[in-house]
C-alpha cells in the first residue's frame, strides 16, 4: 500500500481545475474570488504538506494515472523541488490576487469577474501540472491551457491596447507551442515514447549509438526554442512588456511572477530528466542558453531604462531577470556541480516573490495617484501609501541585489556558480553590468516615488485621485507585508531553502 | 559581552528611526535627543575600541545575522577598525553640535538628523565589519542611508546630485562584488586576515584573472574614494548641506571607500600577491593621475565648496596612492593621511559652511575682505589651509612625509613619479587655498563696506566646534610621534 | 535520393507544410491569416504524428481474439493527434473570438495598423 | 629653551603690533621688539652650541634648533640688516598706509628668519622656509593693487614650488642619511649612497635649483623683478637683502651639511649649476641695464649679485664658501642701501623711473651720497667692500674645480662688473651733475630715514677697509665644512 500523500499532487491539480469550472458557473465575482482564494490556500497547504513529507526523507515518487503502466499512460513525478515550487507558486498566486484585489474589481467588469477567476484557476492548474508532470505530452497540453488562460488574464482589463497586446502574445505563444509540439513529435518519432523516464533511456541510447543525431538535435532545439519563446527568452521577449504592462495588477503579477516560471520549470525538468546536461553541453545547447541569457539580462534592463510607464518598466525588468535564470541554466553542469541550476531555481523563487510585490505596490501607487502610470505623475505617491512605498523600495533593492534581500543571494550564487565554469569572466562582468543597469532604472523610480512633489502637481493629483482609492487598502497591505517578509526570508534564511533545492535537483 | 559590538551599530540606527517616526515638536527636545544619541554612540564605540585594544579583537566578536555556517554579518575590531572607528566616533559629535546650529536655515531637521544617526551606525558598521560580506553589506547600506542627506534640499540640483551619487556608488559596489565573490571562492577564509586570505593552492594558474579582478574591485571601491575617472559624483554632491559635505564627503563616506580598499589590498588579496604586478601599476597610475587632476580642477573652480570637494578628490588619492605601494610603510602613510585629512578637511568645510551661513557668499571671488569681519572663521580656515598644504609641524606634512618615504622605499619608478605628483599637488594646493586666504585678509579694489559691515562671525555654537576641530587637528599634529607609532603598529598587523 | 524522399514522403510533406504555416504565422499582418497559418502548422504536425504511428499492414489496435499483437499500429500517436486537434480547435476558437473583438473596436485586423492605434491610445 | 626666545618674541610680539592702534606706541613697540630680538640673538650667539628639540614628527624625525656656527653668522647678518631697516620703515610706511599690518608681519618675519638660521635638520628648515614665504607674502601684497596680488602669487608659487622640489629631493635623500640632522661635512651614509650616486646627484641638482628659486637663480628668478617694485621699499630691501639669503642658507645647509662637498665635487650637476649661476649673473646684469624703472633695475641686479654667492658656493671649495659668505654680507649691506635710497626718493618725489632722476642729487644729497657709495661697493671698486668679496670669488674660482669654471667665472665677473657700473653710475652721475640750468629745491627726507642709509653705506666702506675679522670668521666657518 503506497502512502496516502502520493495523491496530493494530483489532488491539487484536480482541485484547481474543479474550482475553475465552478467559478465559471458562479454568478458573483466576490464568491468566485472567495472560492479561488480558498482553493489556492488549500493547494498551498497540500504542497507544503507534501514538501514536509518528501524533504526530510529526501525522496521522490512517480504517480501513474489510470491503469496504463509505463512506457504508456500518463504519470506525475514529485520531489522536494516540485513540492517547494508549487507551494510557493500557489502562495504567491493567492497573495497576488489579494494584493491586486481592489484594482481587479475596479478593472474587470462584474459580468466577467467569475470567468476571470476561472482563468486564474486554470493558470494555477497548468502551473501545477507543468511542475509535476512526468509526461511530455501532458506538458504540451498544459502549455496550451496556460497560454489560453494567460491571454485571458491579460485581456481581462478590457482596453484596446490590451487586446492588441493579447493577440500578439497569443500568436507568439502559438509559435512557441507549435515549435514545442513539432520537437515533441520528432522526439517521439525517433524514440517512440512520451514518458520522461523511457524517453531518457531512449535518448541516452541514441546519444550513445550516435544514430538519428540530426532529428534528436532538431527535437531538442525546437522544444527549447518553443519554451524559450513562451518564457520570453531574449530574442523573443518583445511581446512581454505590452502584455504584462497593460494587464490589471493581479494579472501582471501572476503572469510575470508565475506563468513564465511554469515553462521554465518544465524546461529544467526536460533538461535534467530527459536530455541530461552532459548531452546538452555536448550539443552546445547550454552555450546558446547562456548567451541568450546574458543578452537578455542586458537588453531587458536597457529597454527598462527607456520606459517611463512604471508597470511596463517592471515587465522589462522581468525580461532581464528571466535572462538571469537562463544564464544559470546555461552554466549547465559546471564541472559536475549543477550550481547554475540551483541558482536558477533559487532565482525563480526570488523573482516569483519580488515581481508580484513590485507589481502590487506599483498598482497601489498608481491607484493613489489617480491611476497615473508614468513615473513623473507618481512623485511622492509613497507618502500617500507608505506600505506600498516601502514594499516597492524593498523589491527594487532586492532586484538591484543589496545584501539581506533575496536578490543578493541569487546574485551571489550565480556568481559563484560561474566560477566553476569556463565562462567566468563574461558572466561576472555581465552580472556587474546588469546590476548597474538595474540601479539605473530602479533607483530613479524609487527616488521618484519618495520625492516631495511640487505644489501644483500635488494638487492636480489630489483632485484627480478618487477618495475611494486613497482610502486604506487592507488586503493590499496584508499581501504586501507578507511578500516583503518573503523577500527578507529569502535573503536571510536562504540556507535551508537552498538545501531543499539541492536535494530536489538531485532527485529530479 | 559577546553582543556588545552590536550596540554602537544598532543603537544609533534605532534612535534615528525613532526620530523619523516621532518627529519631536520642540527644537530643544530634538537637539537633546540627537546630541545624547550621538554622544552615547561615540562612547559605546570608543569603549569597544578601548576594550579591543586592551583584550584583543577576539574578546568581542559579535554576529549580527547568521546566514549559514560560513556566511554571516559579524563584527570584530582590529587595527584599521580602531583607526577608522575612532575617527568617526570622535568627529561625529563635534560636527553634530555644529550642524544642530547650521541645519536651522535648511529645514526638515527631523529627516536630516534621523538619517544622520542611521549613517553614523552604518559607518561604525563598516569600521567594525569582520569579513567582506559584512563590509559589503554596510557599504551598500551607507550609500542608501546617506542618500537622503545628499538630496536634503530636494531641489533640481540636489536630486541630480543624489541620483548621480547613488548610481556611482551602487555601480562601484557591483564591480567590487566581483572581487568579493572571487575572494570567497579563492580564499581560505572570509574573515579579514592581515596579509591576505588567498589560498596559494587554489590560485595557482589563475593569477592573471585574479589580478584583473583586483583592478575591477579596486575601481569599484575607488568610486566612493573618488578615484579618477569615477570622481564625478563628489563635486556635485557638495550641494548637500555643509555638515554632510564636511562629515560624509570629507571623512566618513569617502574614507569608507579608502578603508574598503585597505581591506581589499592588505586583508583580501594581500600585498605580496599584488606587489610588482601590472595591476599595481594600473591602480597606482590612476591614483597619481587623480592627485594632480583633483588639485588642478580645484584651482580652476570658483565655487568654494566645490573647490574643497575637488581638493578632497586629490587628497583621497594621496591615500589610495600610498595604499597601492603595497607595503606596510605605505599603509602607515595612508592611515596617517586618512586621520589628518579627515580632521583638516572637516574644519575647512565647516568654515565654508559658516561663511555661507554668515554671509551667504559661496564663490571665492566674493570673499574679498571677509577676514576682517569674520576673524574666528577665517582664522580657523587659515590654520587648516596651512595644515592641508603641509606646513610642518601641522597635520598635512606628517601624512605627506610618510607617504613619500614609503614611496621612496618601494624603489618603484612609478612611485617616484607619484612623489612628483605629490609635490605638484602641494604647489596647486597652496595656490587654491592661499587665494582664498589672501582674498579674505588682503582685499583688493573697491569693497562694499556697507555690506561688509553687516557681517559677523556666526554664533558660538558654530565657532566653538570650529575652534575645537582646529585645536584637535593641531594637537594631533603635535602628538604625531606616538600617533604614528600606533599607526605603524596597526599597519604591521601587530594589532 | 528519390527513394529516400519517397520512403519518408510524409515527413517531407509535413516539414513543408509546417514551414508554410510557420511563415504565415510569423509574417502575415492580417490576424485571420495568422490563425490560418497556425492551423496549417498544426495539421502538418498531426500528419507527421499519424505517419509515424502507422505500420504497413498493421491492423487497428482493437483487441480481439486470436490476432497477433505485432500487427497493431501504434495507438499512441493517434491519441496524440486527437488531443492535438482538440487543443488547436480550442485555440483557434479563442483567437477568432479575440480577433472579432478587436475588429469591433478598431474596424481593422491588420496588425501594423493596430499597433499604431494602440500606441496612440496609450497613456 | 633660550634658543626659542629670538623666534617667539617677534612672532608673538607681532600679533600685538596688529592690535596696537596708537602710532607712537606701535612704533615704540616695534623698535623694542626688534632691539630685544637683536639682543637675544647676540646672547644666543655668545652661548655655547646647544640643541633644542621641539616635537617629534615621526621616528627620528624631529623639529629641532641649534645655534651652530653658520646659524650664528646668518643670525648676526639678518638682525644687523633688520634693525636699521625697521627704523627706516617706520616713517616710510606711514605714507603707504596700513602700518599695523605691515609692521606686524615685518616683525614676525624676523622671528621666522631666526628660526631658519637655527634649524637643526631639514624638516625644521623647510618649515621655517615656508613660513618665511607665507609671512613675507603680505609685505609684497601690501599696497593692495591687483598688480601686487599677481606679483604676490607669482612669488608664492615660485617659492613653494622651489621648496617643494627641495622637499621631494629630501624624501629620496632621507633614505640615504645616517642622521636627519645637519652636520658639517655631510650626513650621507656613504656606502649606501655610493650605490645610487646618479640618483642622488640628480636629487642635489633638484634641491639646489629648488632653493635657488628663492635666491633668484635661473631658471626660477622671474618672481624677483615682479615682487620688488610693487612692495614697499623696506619690504623690497629685506626681500632682496635677507630673504634671498634665506635661499642661500638653505643651499649651504643642503650642500655642505647634508650632502658632502667631496661626494658632489666634479659631478655633472656641479657644472650644470655653475653654468646656471654664471648665466644668471650675466643675464641679470643685462636685464638690469635695459630696465628703466629704478626698483626693478635694482631687483635685476639682485638676481645677478646673489648668483655671485651661489657661484662661490657651487665651487665646492673652502675659499669659494668663504668668498660666498663675504659676498652675501656685502651684497646685503649695499643692496639695502640702494633700495632704501630708492624708497626715500619715491617717498619724497614719487619718481620711480630712472630718467626722472636728473638732478636728484641736488634735492636729496645725503640719500644720493649713500646711493653712490653703495653703487661703488656693488660694482666692486676698492676700497668699497664689494671689491673684497669679488676678489676672493675670482681667486677661488680660478683654483677651484672644474677647470673651465675659473676663466669663465672671471670673465663673467668682469663683464658683469662693467654692466653694473653701466646701470648704476649714470643714475648717480645724472643725479649730481644734471648740467647747467637745473634748479631744484632741497627736499631731503627725515633723519630717521637718512641715518639707516648712512649706517649701511658706512658699513660698506668700513668692511671694505678692515675686512680682517670678517675674513677670519668666514674662513673658519668654511674650513669647518671640509
Amino acid at each position: 500500500m503506497r502512502p496516502l500523500w502520493e495523491n496530493l499532487p494530483f489532488l491539487s491539480i484536480f482541485l484547481a481545475i474543479t474550482a475553475g469550472i465552478l467559478c465559471a458557473v458562479l454568478r458573483s465575482g466576490k464568491a468566485a474570488w472567495r472560492l479561488t482564494m480558498l482553493t489556492t490556500a488549500v493547494n498551498t497547504l497540500l504542497s507544503a504538506v507534501l514538501l514536509g513529507c518528501l524533504w526530510p526523507a529526501g525522496l521522490s515518487f512517480v504517480y501513474t494515472m489510470g491503469r496504463f503502466a509505463a512506457p504508456y499512460g500518463n504519470a506525475i513525478k514529485a520531489g522536494p523541488l516540485q513540492a517547494l515550487l508549487s507551494a510557493v507558486f500557489c502562495a504567491v498566486l493567492a497573495l497576488a490576487l489579494e494584493g491586486g484585489k481592489r484594482d481587479l474589481f475596479h478593472d474587470v467588469s462584474p459580468a466577467r469577474q467569475p470567468l476571470y477567476f476561472t482563468m486564474v484557476n486554470m493558470t494555477a492548474a497548468s502551473l501545477l501540472a507543468l511542475t509535476y508532470t512526468n509526461d511530455v505530452f501532458t506538458g504540451y497540453v498544459f502549455i496550451e491551457i496556460s497560454t489560453i488562460s494567460a491571454c485571458a488574464l491579460v485581456m481581462a482589463r478590457d482596453t484596446g491596447p490590451n487586446l492588441i497586446a493579447t493577440i500578439r502574445y497569443l500568436f507568439m505563444s502559438l509559435l512557441g507551442s507549435g515549435l514545442f509540439l513539432l520537437g515533441l513529435t520528432l522526439l517521439n518519432g525517433v524514440t517512440g515514447y512520451l514518458l520522461m523516464p523511457s524517453l531518457a533511456e531512449a535518448v541516452a541510447a541514441l546519444a550513445a549509438s550516435g544514430q538519428y543525431r540530426l532529428p534528436l538535435t532538431a527535437a531538442v532545439g525546437l522544444m527549447i526554442a518553443g519554451l524559450g519563446i513562451k518564457s520570453a527568452m531574449f530574442p523573443f521577449h518583445l511581446w512581454l512588456p505590452a502584455a504584462h504592462g497593460g494587464a490589471t495588477t493581479a494579472s501582471s503579477a501572476i503572469l510575470s511572477g508565475l506563468v513564465l516560471k511554469g515553462y521554465i520549470v518544465l524546461l529544467i525538468v526536460l533538461m535534467v530528466r530527459v536530455f541530461t546536461l552532459p548531452l546538452l553541453e555536448e550539443m552546445g545547447v547550454t552555450n546558446v542558453l547562456l548567451i541568450f541569457g546574458l543578452l537578455g539580462m542586458v537588453a531587458g534592463s536597457v529597454s527598462a531604462i527607456r520606459e517611463h510607464h512604471i508597470k511596463r518598466m517592471l515587465a522589462c525588468s522581468s525580461v532581464a531577470q528571466i535572462g538571469y535564470i537562463f544564464m544559470g541554466l546555461g552554466l549547465g553542469l559546471g564541472f559536475g556541480t549543477a550550481a547554475g541550476l540551483t541558482a536558477s531555481c533559487f532565482h525563480i523563487l526570488v523573482h516569483a516573490c519580488c515581481k508580484p510585490l513590485l507589481f502590487c505596490c506599483a498598482g497601489r501607487l498608481s491607484a493613489v495617484s489617480g491611476h497615473h502610470r508614468s513615473l513623473r505623475n507618481l512623485r511622492g505617491s509613497a507618502y500617500r501609501d507608505a506600505v506600498a512605498g516601502v514594499g516597492f523600495t524593498v523589491g527594487a533593492l532586492s532586484m538591484i541585489g543589496i545584501p539581506l534581500f533575496g536578490g543578493f543571494v541569487s546574485k551571489l550564487y550565480f556568481a559563484s556558480a560561474s566560477l566553476s565554469s569556463d565562462k567566468t569572466a563574461v558572466v561576472l562582468l555581465t552580472i556587474a553590468l546588469s546590476t548597474v543597469l538595474n540601479a539605473l532604472y530602479y533607483v530613479p523610480a524609487v527616488l521618484a516615488i519618495w520625492e516631495q512633489p511640487d505644489e501644483e502637481l500635488r494638487l492636480h493629483i489630489q483632485e484627480t485621485a478618487d477618495p475611494a482609492a486613497l482610502a486604506f487598502d487592507r488586503s493590499f497591505t496584508v499581501s504586501a507585508l507578507i511578500l516583503t517578509a518573503g523577500v527578507f526570508v529569502l535573503g536571510i534564511l536562504y540556507h535551508p531553502i537552498l538545501n531543499v533545492i539541492n536535494s530536489g535537483v538531485s532527485l529530479l | 559581552m559577546h553582543q556588545y559590538l552590536s550596540l554602537p551599530i544598532l543603537f544609533p540606527v534605532v534612535m534615528g528611526l525613532g526620530l523619523l517616526v516621532v518627529r519631536p515638536a520642540r527644537k530643544l527636545a530634538r537637539s537633546r535627543y540627537v546630541m545624547v544619541s550621538v554622544v552615547l554612540t561615540s562612547l559605546f564605540a570608543l569603549l569597544g575600541i578601548q576594550m579591543a585594544y586592551r583584550y584583543g579583537g577576539d574578546a568581542l566578536v559579535c554576529v549580527l545575522v547568521r546566514f549559514s555556517a560560513s556566511f554571516s554579518i559579524s563584527l570584530r575590531i582590529d587595527g584599521p577598525s580602531m583607526v577608522y572607528g575612532a575617527l568617526a566616533a570622535v568627529l561625529w559629535p563635534v560636527v553634530t553640535v555644529y550642524s544642530l546650529e547650521y541645519m536651522e536655515h535648511e529645514g526638515h531637521e527631523d529627516r536630516f538628523f534621523g538619517f544622520w544617526l542611521i549613517s553614523f551606525g552604518v559607518v561604525l558598521g563598516i569600521a567594525f565589519a569582520e569579513d567582506f560580506l559584512s563590509l559589503y553589506f554596510f557599504y551598500e547600506l551607507l550609500t542608501l542611508s546617506t542618500l537622503p542627506l545628499v538630496m536634503h534640499s530636494m531641489d533640481e540640483k540636489a536630486r541630480y546630485a543624489g541620483r548621480k551619487y547613488v548610481l556611482y556608488s551602487l555601480s562601484g559596489a557591483a564591480f567590487a562584488f566581483i572581487g568579493i565573490v572571487f575572494l570567497l571562492n579563492f580564499g581560505t577564509t572570509l574573515d579579514f586576515t592581515y596579509g591576505g586570505v588567498l589560498d596559494p593552492a587554489r590560485i595557482a594558474g589563475n593569477e592573471t584573472t585574479l589580478l584583473w579582478v583586483f583592478v575591477c574591485a579596486f575601481f569599484g571601491f575607488g568610486v566612493k574614494a573618488a578615484v579618477f575617472p569615477f570622481h564625478g559624483w563628489l563635486p556635485d554632491a557638495s550641494v548637500a548641506p555643509t555638515p554632510v559635505s564636511a562629515l560624509l564627503h570629507a571623512a566618513a563616506v569617502v574614507k569608507a571607500g579608502a578603508f574598503a580598499v585597505i581591506r581589499l589590498i592588505y586583508y583580501g588579496f594581500g600585498p605580496d600577491f599584488l606587489r610588482g604586478t601590472f595591476a599595481q601599476t594600473i591602480v597606482m597610475a590612476a591614483a597619481a593621475v587623480t592627485i594632480v587632476y583633483g588639485s588642478a580642477r580645484a584651482l580652476r573652480t570658483p565655487h568654494l565648496k566645490r573647490r574643497l570637494a575637488f581638493s578632497t578628490v586629490s587628497n583621497l588619492s594621496y591615500i589610495l596612492f600610498a595604499l597601492t605601494l603595497m607595503s606596510p610603510a605605505g599603509l602607515t602613510g595612508a592611515l596617517t593621511h586618512m586621520v589628518y585629512h579627515a580632521v583638516i578637511k572637516i574644519t575647512l568645510f565647516c568654515c565654508a559652511g559658516s561663511i555661507i551661513v554668515g554671509s551667504g557668499r559661496e564663490y571665492v571671488y566674493e570673499l574679498e575682505g571677509l577676514g576682517q569681519r569674520m576673524p574666528a572663521v577665517f582664522g580657523c580656515f587659515t590654520v587648516s589651509a596651512l595644515a592641508l598644504i603641509g606646513l610642518p609641524p601641522l597635520g598635512g606634512f606628517a601624512g605627506k612625509w610618510m607617504i613619500a618615504s614609503a614611496a621612496v622605499e618601494s624603489l618603484n619608478p612609478l612611485a617616484y613619479a607619484g612623489i612628483g605628483a605629490l609635490i605638484l599637488s602641494t604647489l596647486l594646493t597652496t595656490l587654491y587655498l592661499m587665494t582664498i586666504v589672501v582674498r579674505a585678509w588682503f582685499p583688493v579694489g573697491e569693497l562694499d563696506t556697507a555690506a561688509l559691515a553687516r557681517l559677523r562671525d556666526p554664533g558660538p555654537r558654530m565657532t566653538v566646534p570650529l575652534a575645537a576641530l582646529t585645536v584637535l587637528g593641531t594637537a594631533l599634529a603635535l602628538a604625531s610621534g606616538p600617533l604614528i607609532r600606533f599607526l605603524w603598529a596597526v599597519a604591521h598587523g601587530s594589532l | 535520393m528519390l527513394e529516400t524522399l519517397l520512403e519518408n514522403r510524409f515527413s517531407v510533406t509535413a516539414v513543408l507544410l509546417f514551414g508554410i504555416g510557420f511563415l504565415n504565422l510569423l509574417l502575415q499582418q492580417n490576424l485571420l491569416k495568422k490563425v490560418v497559418g497556425f492551423n496549417i502548422m498544426d495539421s502538418a504536425v498531426f500528419l507527421l504524428l499519424a505517419s509515424l504511428g502507422y505500420i504497413e499492414g498493421g491492423a487497428a489496435p482493437v483487441v480481439a481474439e486470436g490476432t497477433s499483437p505485432s500487427l497493431y499500429i501504434n495507438p499512441i500517436p493517434s491519441g496524440l493527434v486527437l488531443t492535438g486537434i482538440v487543443v488547436s480547435v480550442s485555440i483557434t476558437a479563442f483567437s477568432l473570438a479575440l480577433i472579432q473583438r478587436i475588429y469591433r473596436r478598431y474596424g481593422t485586423i491588420e496588425l501594423d495598423q493596430l499597433r499604431e492605434r494602440a500606441r496612440k491610445e496609450d497613456d | 629653551m633660550i634658543l626659542l626666545l629670538p623666534i617667539l618674541l617677534p612672532v608673538i610680539g607681532g600679533c600685538f603690533v596688529f592690535r596696537q592702534k596708537n602710532e607712537q606706541a606701535r612704533d615704540r613697540l616695534v623698535l623694542w621688539l626688534v632691539g630685544l630680538t637683536a639682543a637675544l640673538t647676540a646672547l644666543v650667539c655668545l652661548l655655547p652650541v646647544r640643541t633644542l628639540q621641539l616635537t617629534t614628527i615621526q621616528g627620528t624625525m624631529h623639529l629641532a634648533l641649534a645655534n651652530d656656527g653658520l646659524a650664528r653668522f646668518f643670525m648676526v647678518l639678518f638682525t644687523g640688516i633688520w634693525a636699521p631697516v625697521s627704523v627706516f620703515s617706520l616713517p616710510y610706511i606711514r605714507h603707504a598706509g596700513r602700518e599695523g599690518q605691515f609692521l606686524g608681519f615685518y616683525t614676525m618675519t624676523l622671528g621666522v628668519l631666526m628660526g631658519l638660521c637655527m634649524a637643526k635638520n631639514f624638516v625644521t628648515l623647510y618649515m621655517f622656509f615656508e613660513m618665511m614665504t607665507l609671512l613675507t607674502l603680505p609685505l609684497v601684497l601690501h599696497n593692495g593693487t591687483s598688480a601686487a596680488r599677481r606679483a604676490g602669487f607669482r612669488y608664492l608659487g615660485y617659492s613653494v614650488f622651489g621648496a617643494g622640489m627641495a622637499l621631494a629631493g629630501f624624501f629620496f635623500l632621507s633614505y640615504y642619511l645616517t642622521t636627519p640632522d645637519f652636520c658639517p661635512g655631510g650626513a650621507l651614509d656613504l656606502p649606501r649612497a655610493a650605490l645610487h650616486r646618479p640618483l642622488l646627484i640628480f636629487v642635489w641638482f633638484l634641491m639646489t635649483v629648488g632653493f635657488g628659486a628663492k635666491a633668484g637663480m635661473m631658471p626660477m628668478q622671474a618672481w624677483l623683478p615682479a615682487a620688488h617694485p610693487v612692495a614697499p621699499a623696506p619690504a623690497s630691501a629685506v626681500l632682496s637683502g635677507v630673504v634671498t639669503k634665506g635661499g642661500v642658507l638653505a643651499i649651504i645647509r643642503v650642500t655642505y651639511y647634508t650632502f658632502s662637498p667631496a661626494y658632489l665635487a666634479g659631478s655633472w650637476a656641479q657644472s650644470a649649476l655653475l653654468a646656471l649661476a654664471l648665466c644668471t649673473v650675466f643675464t641679470g646684469s643685462m636685464l638690469a641695464l635695459r630696465e628703466k624703472q629704478l626698483k626693478k633695475r635694482l631687483a635685476y641686479s639682485t638676481v645677478s649679485q646673489i648668483s655671485y654667492v651661489l657661484l662661490g658656493l657651487l665651487l665646492l671649495s673652502p675659499d669659494g664658501v668663504g668668498a660666498a659668505l663675504l659676498q652675501a654680507v656685502f651684497h646685503a649691506v649695499a643692496k639695502d642701501t640702494l633700495f632704501l635710497a630708492a624708497g626715500a626718493i619715491i617717498m619724497s618725489t614719487n619718481f620711480a623711473r630712472v630718467d626722472q632722476l636728473r638732478g636728484i642729487g641736488k634735492r636729496m644729497p645725503v640719500t644720493m651720497a649713500c646711493f653712490t657709495a653703495a653703487s661703488l661697493s656693488l660694482i666692486g671698486i676698492p676700497p668699497m667692500s664689494g671689491f673684497v668679496s669679488k676678489w676672493y670669488l675670482a681667486s677661488a674660482a680660478l683654483e677651484g674645480a672644474p677647470p673651465w669654471a675659473g676663466p669663465a667665472a672671471v670673465s663673467v665677473l668682469i663683464v658683469s662688473a662693467l654692466l653694473t657700473a653701466a646701470y648704476l653710475l649714470p643714475v648717480a652721475a645724472e643725479g649730481f651733475f644734471p648740467g647747467a640750468g637745473f634748479i631744484a629745491e632741497r627736499r631731503e627726507v627725515g633723519r630717521r630715514m637718512t641715518v639707516p642709509m648712512a649706517v649701511f653705506s658706512a658699513a660698506a666702506l668700513v668692511l671694505g677697509l678692515f675686512p680682517g675679522p670678517l675674513l677670519r670668521w668666514t674662513a673658519e666657518l668654511a674650513a669647518r665644512l671640509f
